[in-house]
């Protein structure tokens, strides 16, 4: 029963990995710089996650293609925490203690991250994480290269609010923690703008709802009040499909009330039927649609790479593009992949996103997106209807929770607190804790 | 006083139970030299990562014993035992999340992260008492316990047995796992409860600790199997096999069935809180995956593996088929399903006594022949 | 940036534009060009006033233009700026046609083409200037649906055509329609008239604009519209509760669709089938395969999937029969083992072969949108369709086990195996024809939820639970039983969804189930005697 | 109605709801006592106002072609199925419909199934154990211990059903009619005042059906037998009373040539006698 074994058949797995890629011949015989990918490749969340790995492994193959970093090769070390949340745990402690890795690139869902926070803080690891989630965490170890609710949340509100006059509100999600933050952060948004009580609607359901029937039924009745209507949806994966439908046969189109998405992106559509989609809206930091010659570049490089023609690309794979692309860049300017070093280096860091502009990395961890507001297409793509006129940076801490309105977050030397409370003057429990425990 | 003890001792004094017990000590204590010895990075050293890894599989085997008590024993194939297990779990990471106390990022000194986020004002009342270790540990067996007490009480008083009684545990479960992704219950929602830092008073991250939770659950295991084998070595164990198989004469004779059936169940889950709390702490979450009817069922394969009605099989079972989880999905995740899917096919079609039915067959016709051949040699 | 650089593009065309068209007198599609370039602005005012300019020029390609945009494939050549309508725009390179003459022009990159982007208020507009297109089509079902896109989207400008409109109108039902269209217009400008116009109307527009006039500062309007709106809710109440039933039959009618076939192998055959739901599927991914035969046809490929499905199902039916379940013959908890193991197996076969990624299974036209029983009530086609379907394959399952030999055969083993074995009957062969049956119906199941629901891997993990608290529910082995317990079920679950939720909801009909199957173990009409107790 | 019907029934769960077991009472006359029974299922009527008296120490033989009614009568009594009507007494102190299975047994009825079902997975011992007449509440059986009576108790019925020999084999190995002896002797381990008796000699040899005769006719007097038989030649050979059935009610009762003269039996029973032999179930 040693726990030996399993590392070995990857280290050949890897290998196989890299013999395949473009290696360059002029790389240093150093060990190479390894680096952790923990995306689920198997169960319910295989679906997003498998492409993310992809994209790791094709960021990995052309950065080595370039001779590596620092002189040293990058090693892929792929596991698979089968959508599996204490697993996932399990493989971070694999990864950082057995395999011990530089980096990890990872996790899709929050509950995922909430499960690999306390490990890769124990054993001082570097966590990338590329989607959108919910806010209301700072963690030392831990870059957000996907959205907070203050950039794609609340700008797509703003949108609806100031540029198509809704005013009532549907707050409709997935019971879990993501959709009742965020709801929770708009309904404080909506009401801090004048909107009335009544003029909000909240309704969640569970995961992977299919019978629709009931809910679009009330919001067709919310929305025949006499004011305009939107939804805004946090609603997750595979409920999305039976609840456009459901909209579009009860005869509710995107002029009627328009519905705004947090989480319908380029990948969810292309397996979806379109039609009873087409007008409504997403909120993302990137489209594929997005006509600029370094997203023209990465998606040609996503095709062949793939090798089909018709493989998409989504914002969290632009997140992943960004922190991998930061990561390289504060390694450099480090002279090392250290953590501690990386993790001080890599504050200020800026590199260029696929929208055309720069994304830099804060001190609370997050980094600047722009926000850009799409219609969905019958081609399963988004037409940009609006977008920030400038980036946005990523809130850590929201300003419209009660709890957390008093919080910021700074890494850098000498406050080094995810949860610095700016009434008290003090440093919250979290790093109190850290700080006790490691002496 | 003195006839329970004489019940409670009785499997002690069999030659299979001391075998299981010696190979189990043995293990633990091979294990933590290994790990506190050895210097890391000598080939023989045992990391605290694996460490981690064999206590949650040690926590698992315990599960997969009290499955068997009722499945091997009893004749009742619980799809639902994830659920009493994951009810241990919660209980003890109720009493995690009190301890981090004032610690969370909000620094509440009560209400743990996720309360506040969603804008608790107070501590619903079943959340109250976690903050005793004590109080925390007797849930662990209630918790489960009543819910198997009052489930049971039902199914059994109305005799619904066999692939129906499977099924309804299967809906127990479903239900539990539907309830507690409400963020309305109050036990954090699909995130359930995380983020821990420390137990009774030990750091959580610290190795020692690991060590500790790691020989616990090996002491678990032993002490669990030890009580099923009593149970089952029982007259009381006789009469559960008779329910087994012919739960009519078994009525006829005058038992009451349905409560011969509902105490083993009720042991059982309990048994299985246990192993749910000590897995909390080991994998550092507790969400409702673990409701899961899938996982319920996965656990119904460790014993089909192992061998039903056989407890050590039940052990075998868990050990093995986790340890091969953890390696496929190291090296070819995709292949997993595969195997697991395949194994499910294979065990019951072709091994319907798992593991320990092999060995068993294996050993009696070893014995056969032995036995035989001088047999021979006599009659010729 | 981006913006600034097609700003800047459009201001260069326009500028060669104008210097050109001089010479360009003789060309005939001059006037035509300007009401594109028209449109190639980053304002979307300047756009809505080109929209108005291409709807009253007549144009003869003006409608093409303009269902163009509305679909984003109106797009100009970033170079040449020459004007192309987009006909298919997936993958890297799209098919295009020169927007003014028509003229195939083959494949463009993308990366070469500009979108002419439109908002939600500009879809609005394009969609009420091709309603009104639509207007005038000689089609009376087009006019009317022209006629209710209408009601609460008419500006001031439009009452004047539309008035005319109404004089010339034959259709009586297009002439009521258009008269509400008007008077909520004139319901917004504060004319009180308007409210008799509309009162008794159930259109959640006419809803719409009434509660908006109940808020209004003018008393008397305030008044006259809440009293309308009271004999609305009136109307509307005796309508919601259909509407319920209806949600309710119409989960039902998916639940037993999925059920019944489970109904045969379990009740039947006591084989407790966990790949069920793998089975159903497979029917889905049928109808996924036969679209991508029959591209474009989307109707025809969901007709021809019926059939298909039911082989493909019952093929693999088959197979786990062979491999599996014969083996374990009077074994029925180890049946649920060993085809759970099948169904992780299928799972990811799925994902393996196809992709672990939902597919598209698009509805043809005649299974979208809604069936009108009055204003405030219609039914949703799709589901209209399924409910049918499922009370189609009931009955047909129903004459199968009554009034065919298989029937008579399968019912004979069920009973007494060993006695309908001596009568000659096969009943090996029978075992497999009942769980290709079975298994069959699973994939026409999967065929009718390719119309409601996601077609990916996971699809059958969602309904299997559903399928055997139904069949449970119901009493194992009477497919009576599956049909009143899969629609009360879902009438249960309608009911309670409003008040408790749908998490909650779900919750209360499992309990129940669990409850109920206390106090009857064998289910709504059980088997009763001696041979149930077994 | 039948709700609280079930109520009434339900609340005998409770140990101190149930009456104490108190010795049945047959100084009135009979120990068993049947009247008006009827049920039906699914619409047949299985049991059609039945009347049956069964004296104290006597052995009756219940004979009748399939269907007739005899194994559902014996779920009457021993509590498995519920009648629609009629009264069913043990003694005349017990009414029987008032209580289950258990309940019924730990009264004094045994009873043995038409199919032998003894505990396979046990050995002929430990079957003998769990039948014997103790206190079969959880706890005094989880730590129950057995004492040296007990043992020779065991030991007794063994010698009494030819199994010593068998006494530490898996019950499942034994043969057809070892594993009848075995349900007669576990039975007899309860120490029935009753016993109810299923088809004891379906598929025995010659010599076993006389070794079962032997152990019925000398079981009678101790305590009532009654039997359910369709070899006629056994019935022949143990019985002073027989009792036809037919439909769900009694047609004829008597002696053995009583009954066997009588034409309607010889109509509806004796007639097709050749084509039962080999029945499962009626």
């Amino acid at each position: 029963m040693s726990s030996h074994s399993p590392a070995v058949p990857k280290r050949l797995f890897a290998a196989t990995l890299l013999s395949l890629a473009v290696s360059a011949p002029a790389m240093a015989q150093e060990d190479p710089i390894k680096v952790g990918i923990l995306h689920s490749l198997s169960g319910t969340m295989a679906i997003s996650e498998s492409t993310l790995k992809d994209t790791m492994l094709m960021l990995i193959e052309q950065q080595n293609a370039q001779g590596g970093l620092l002189g040293r090769e990058l090693e892929p070390v792929v596991v698979d925490p089968a959508s599996d949340w204490p697993l996932f745990a399990e493989k971070a402690r694999q990864l950082l203690a057995q395999d011990e890795v530089d980096v990890i690139f990872g996790n899709w869902t929050s509950v995922s991250r909430k499960s690999v926070l306390p490990v890769v803080e124990e054993l001082d690891g570097l966590l990338f994480y590329p989607v959108q989630y919910e806010g209301e965490e700072s963690s030392e170890n831990v870059f957000y290269t996907g959205a907070a609710p203050n950039q794609q949340a609340v700008p797509a509100v703003d949108y609806l609010m100031n540029e198509v006059g809704v005013e009532r509100w549907v707050l409709a999600g997935t019971d879990y923690v993501y959709p009742r933050t965020t709801n929770k952060i708009l309904e404080a948004y909506l009401k801090d703008h004048g909107v009335a009580d009544d003029d909000i609607m909240v309704n969640y359901t569970p995961f992977g709802h299919s019978d629709w029937q009931n809910i679009v039924s009330d919001i067709a009745d919310f929305g025949s009040q006499g004011k305009k209507t939107a939804v805004v949806s946090t609603i997750n994966g595979d409920a999305n499909v039976p609840f456009y439908r459901e909209l579009g046969n009860q005869g509710i189109d995107a002029a009627d009330i328009p519905v705004v998405a947090f989480s319908v992106g380029e990948q969810e559509l292309s397996g979806i039927d379109t039609a009873p989609l087409v007008g409504h809206l997403a909120a993302w930091n990137y489209f594929m649609s997005v006509d600029t010659d370094t997203n023209y570049d990465f998606i040609d490089s996503w095709i062949d790479y793939t090798g089909d023609e018709m493989a998409v690309t989504n914002d969290p794979m632009e997140a992943h593009y960004i922190g991998f692309n930061m990561w390289a860049e504060a390694v450099r300017k480090a002279g090392t992949a250290e953590v501690d070093a990386v993790k001080d280096a890599i504050i200020g860091v800026s590199v260029p996103n696929l929208t055309g502009g720069y994304a830099t990395m804060m001190p609370n961890h997050h980094i600047t997106k722009p926000v850009l507001i799409g219609e969905i297409q019958d081609n399963g793509q988004f037409s940009i209807v609006w977008e920030t006129p400038s980036t946005v940076a990523g809130d850590a801490w929201s300003d419209y929770l009660p709890g957390s309105r008093d919080l910021i977050s700074d890494w850098r030397a000498p406050m080094r607190c995810g949860n610095y409370n700016v009434v008290e003057g003090r440093c919250g429990g979290g790093a109190d804790a850290e700080v006790a425990s490691v002496e | 006083m003195l006839a329970s003890r004489s019940w409670l001792s009785r499997p002690l004094r069999e030659r299979s139970t001391q075998i299981f017990l010696g190979v189990l000590l043995a293990a633990l204590a091979v294990f933590t030299l290994l790990n506190l010895i050895v210097p890391a990075g000598h080939p023989l050293h045992v990391s605290t990562y694996t460490v981690t890894l064999l206590g949650k599989y040690l926590s698992f085997a315990l599960l997969a014993v009290a499955l068997d008590l009722v499945w091997g024993y009893l004749g009742i194939l619980s799809l639902g035992h994830g659920a009493f297990f994951a009810l241990g779990g919660y209980a003890m990471g109720m009493y995690l999340m009190r301890q981090i106390g004032d610690r969370g990022v909000y620094g509440d000194p009560v209400l743990p992260d996720f309360m506040v986020f969603l804008d608790w004002d107070s501590l619903p009342w079943y959340w109250h008492g976690f903050d005793m270790a004590w109080f925390a540990l007797l849930m662990v067996l209630l918790a489960p316990g009543l819910l198997a007490l009052v489930f049971g009480f039902l199914a059994f008083r109305s005799r619904v047995t066999g692939v129906y009684l499977s099924i309804i545990t299967q809906a127990l479960t479903f239900a539990l796992m539907l309830a507690f992704f409400r963020n309305e219950m109050g036990f954090g929602g699909n995130n359930g409860l995380t983020d821990f830092k420390e137990l009774l008073g030990y750091d959580l991250r610290s190795d020692a600790t690991r060590l500790g939770l790691f020989l616990a659950s090996g002491l678990a295991l032993a002490l669990g199997y030890v009580l099923c084998r009593a149970i089952v070595a029982s007259k009381l164990g006789r009469v559960s096999m008779a329910c087994r198989d012919a739960e009519a004469r078994t009525r006829f004779l005058g038992y009451r069935v349905e409560r011969v059936q509902l105490f083993v169940f009720v042991v059982s889950a309990m048994l299985a809180g246990v192993a749910g709390a000590l897995y909390v702490p080991q994998v550092g979450i507790i969400n409702p995956g673990e409701f899961s009817p899938i996982f319920s069922i996965e656990v119904v394969l460790w014993v089909a593996l192992g061998g039903r009605g056989t407890l050590y099989g039940a052990v075998i079972g868990a050990l093995v088929v986790n340890y091969a989880k953890t390696v496929f999905t190291g090296v070819m995740p995709e292949a997993w399903l595969f195997a697991l899917g395949g194994l499910f096919v294979v065990v019951t079609v072709l091994l319907p006594k798992g593991v320990a039915g092999l060995l068993a067959s294996l050993r009696r016709r070893r014995d056969d022949d032995a036995s035989e051949t001088p047999a021979q040699g006599a009659s010729s | 940036m981006r913006t600034i650089r097609s700003l800047v593009q459009g201001l260069l065309c326009l500028i060669v534009v104008s210097l050109a068209a001089p010479a360009a007198l003789a060309a005939p599609d001059d006037d035509g060009r300007a009401l594109l370039e028209a449109l190639d602005t980053d304002s979307y005012a300047a756009k809505g006033e080109a929209v108005t300019a291409i709807a009253d020029s007549g144009h003869p390609q003006s409608r093409v233009w303009l269902e163009a945009l509305l679909d984003g494939k109106l797009q100009r050549q970033e170079d040449g700026g020459r004007f192309v309508v987009v006909l298919a725009n997936r993958g890297r390179h799209w098919p295009v046609r020169d927007a003014l003459t028509d003229e195939d022009l083959g494949e463009m990159s993308r990366r070469d083409l500009d979108r002419i982007g439109i908002n939600n208020a500009l879809r609005g507009q394009l969609q009420n200037t091709l309603a009104l297109l639509d207007l005038r089509a000689p089609a009376v079902s087009a006019r009317r649906e022209a006629a209710r896109d209408l009601l609460g989207e008419v500006s001031p400008s439009m009452v004047e055509p539309l008035n005319g409109l109404v004089e010339n109108e034959a259709d009586d039902e297009v002439r009521r329609l258009l008269t509400q269209a008007i008077a909520i217009q004139r319901l917004e400008r504060g004319d009180l008239e308007a409210v008799e116009a509309l009162s008794g109307s159930l259109n959640t527009s006419v809803r719409s604009a009434l509660s908006a006039a109940a808020r209004s500062d003018d008393a008397a309007l305030a008044e006259a519209a809440t009293d309308a709106l009271a004999g609305i809710e009136q109307k509307q109440k005796l309508n919601d509760g259909i509407q319920t039933l209806y949600f309710g039959l119409s989960l039902g009618s998916v639940l037993v669709l999925a059920a019944i076939g489970l109904a045969i192998t379990f009740g039947v055959m006591g084989v407790i089938n966990m790949a069920h739901g793998e089975l159903i599927m497979l029917g889905a991914y049928t109808t996924w395969g036969m679209q991508q035969l029959l591209p474009g046809q989307p109707g025809l490929a969901l007709l021809l999937s019926i059939p298909a499905g039911f082989l493909v199902a019952a093929l693999a039916g088959i197979v786990i029969e062979r491999s599996v379940i014969q083996f374990l013959k009077g074994r029925p908890l180890e049946t649920l083992l060993a085809t759970f193991g099948v169904s992780l197996i299928l799972q990811q076969l799925v994902r393996t072969l196809i992709s672990p990624l939902n597919r598209t299974v698009v509805s043809p036209e005649w299974m979208s949108g809604s069936l009108m029983i009055n204003e405030g009530l219609s039914l949703t086609l799709n589901r209209l369709l399924v409910l049918g379907f499922a009370l189609l394959v009931f009955a047909g399952l129903m004459l199968v086990m009554r009034r065919t030999r298989l029937g008579l055969e399968v019912r004979a083993v069920t009973q007494n195996r060993a006695m309908a074995r001596s009568m000659g009957i096969r009943a090996t062969r029978v075992d497999i024809l009942t769980f290709a049956l079975g298994s069959g119906v699973a994939g026409l199941a999967g065929v009718a939820l390719s119309q409601l629901t996601n077609v990916g891997p996971n699809l059958g993990q969602n309904y299997i639970i559903d399928s055997f608290m139904v069949v449970v529910f119901g009493g194992v082995g009477n497919l009576w039983g599956t049909l009143v317990a899969g629609l009360s079920l879902g009438v249960i679950n309608q009911v309670l969804e409003p008040w408790a939720g749908a998490v909650l909801a779900k919750i209360l009909v499992l309990v129940f189930i669990i409850l109920f199957i206390q106090k009857r173990p064998r289910g709504l009409f059980p088997q009763k005697g001696r041979a149930a107790e077994g | 109605m039948n709700l609280l019907k079930e109520m009434a029934s339900r609340d005998r769960v409770f140990d101190f709801m149930a009456p104490a077991r108190s010795p049945v009472d047959v100084r009135h006359g009979p120990i068993l006592y049947l009247e008006d029974v009827s049920v039906s299922f699914d619409g047949f009527r299985a049991i059609n106002d039945l009347n049956l008296t069964i004296d104290d120490g006597e052995l009756r033989c219940i004979i009748g072609p399939n269907g007739a009614g005899k194994t559902t009568m014996m779920d009457i009594i021993t509590g498995k199925t519920r009648p629609d009507h009629g009264s069913v007494w043990f003694g005349s102190r017990h009414d029987l419909l008032t209580m289950n299975e258990p309940q019924i047994a730990s009264l004094g009825i045994g009873r043995k199934f038409q199919k032998p079902t003894v505990f396979e997975a046990l050995t002929v011992f430990e079957n003998l154990e769990l039948a014997m007449a103790a206190d079969k509440r959880i706890w005094p059986t989880l730590t129950a211990r057995l004492s040296g009576e007990a043992r020779d108790r065991i030991d007794e019925v063994l010698v009494t059903i030819g199994l010593t020999g068998h006494r530490d084999r898996p019950a499942g190995i034994l043969s057809h009619g070892q594993k009848q002896w075995l349900e007669i002797g576990m039975l007899l381990m309860q120490r029935p005042r009753l016993l109810l008796v299923d088809e004891p000699v379906a598929g025995m040899t010659e010599q076993e059906m006389e070794r079962t005769a032997e152990l019925l006719t000398g079981l009678a007097g101790k305590q009532s037998v009654v039997v359910v038989e369709h070899d006629m030649g056994f019935v022949r050979s143990i019985a002073r009373t027989v009792t036809v059935l037919h439909q769900g009610s009694v047609l004829a009762e008597g002696s053995m040539d009583q009954v066997s003269s009588d034409p309607r039996v010889v109509e509806v029973y004796l007639g097709t006698e050749s084509d039962n032999t080999e029945d499962a179930r009626c």
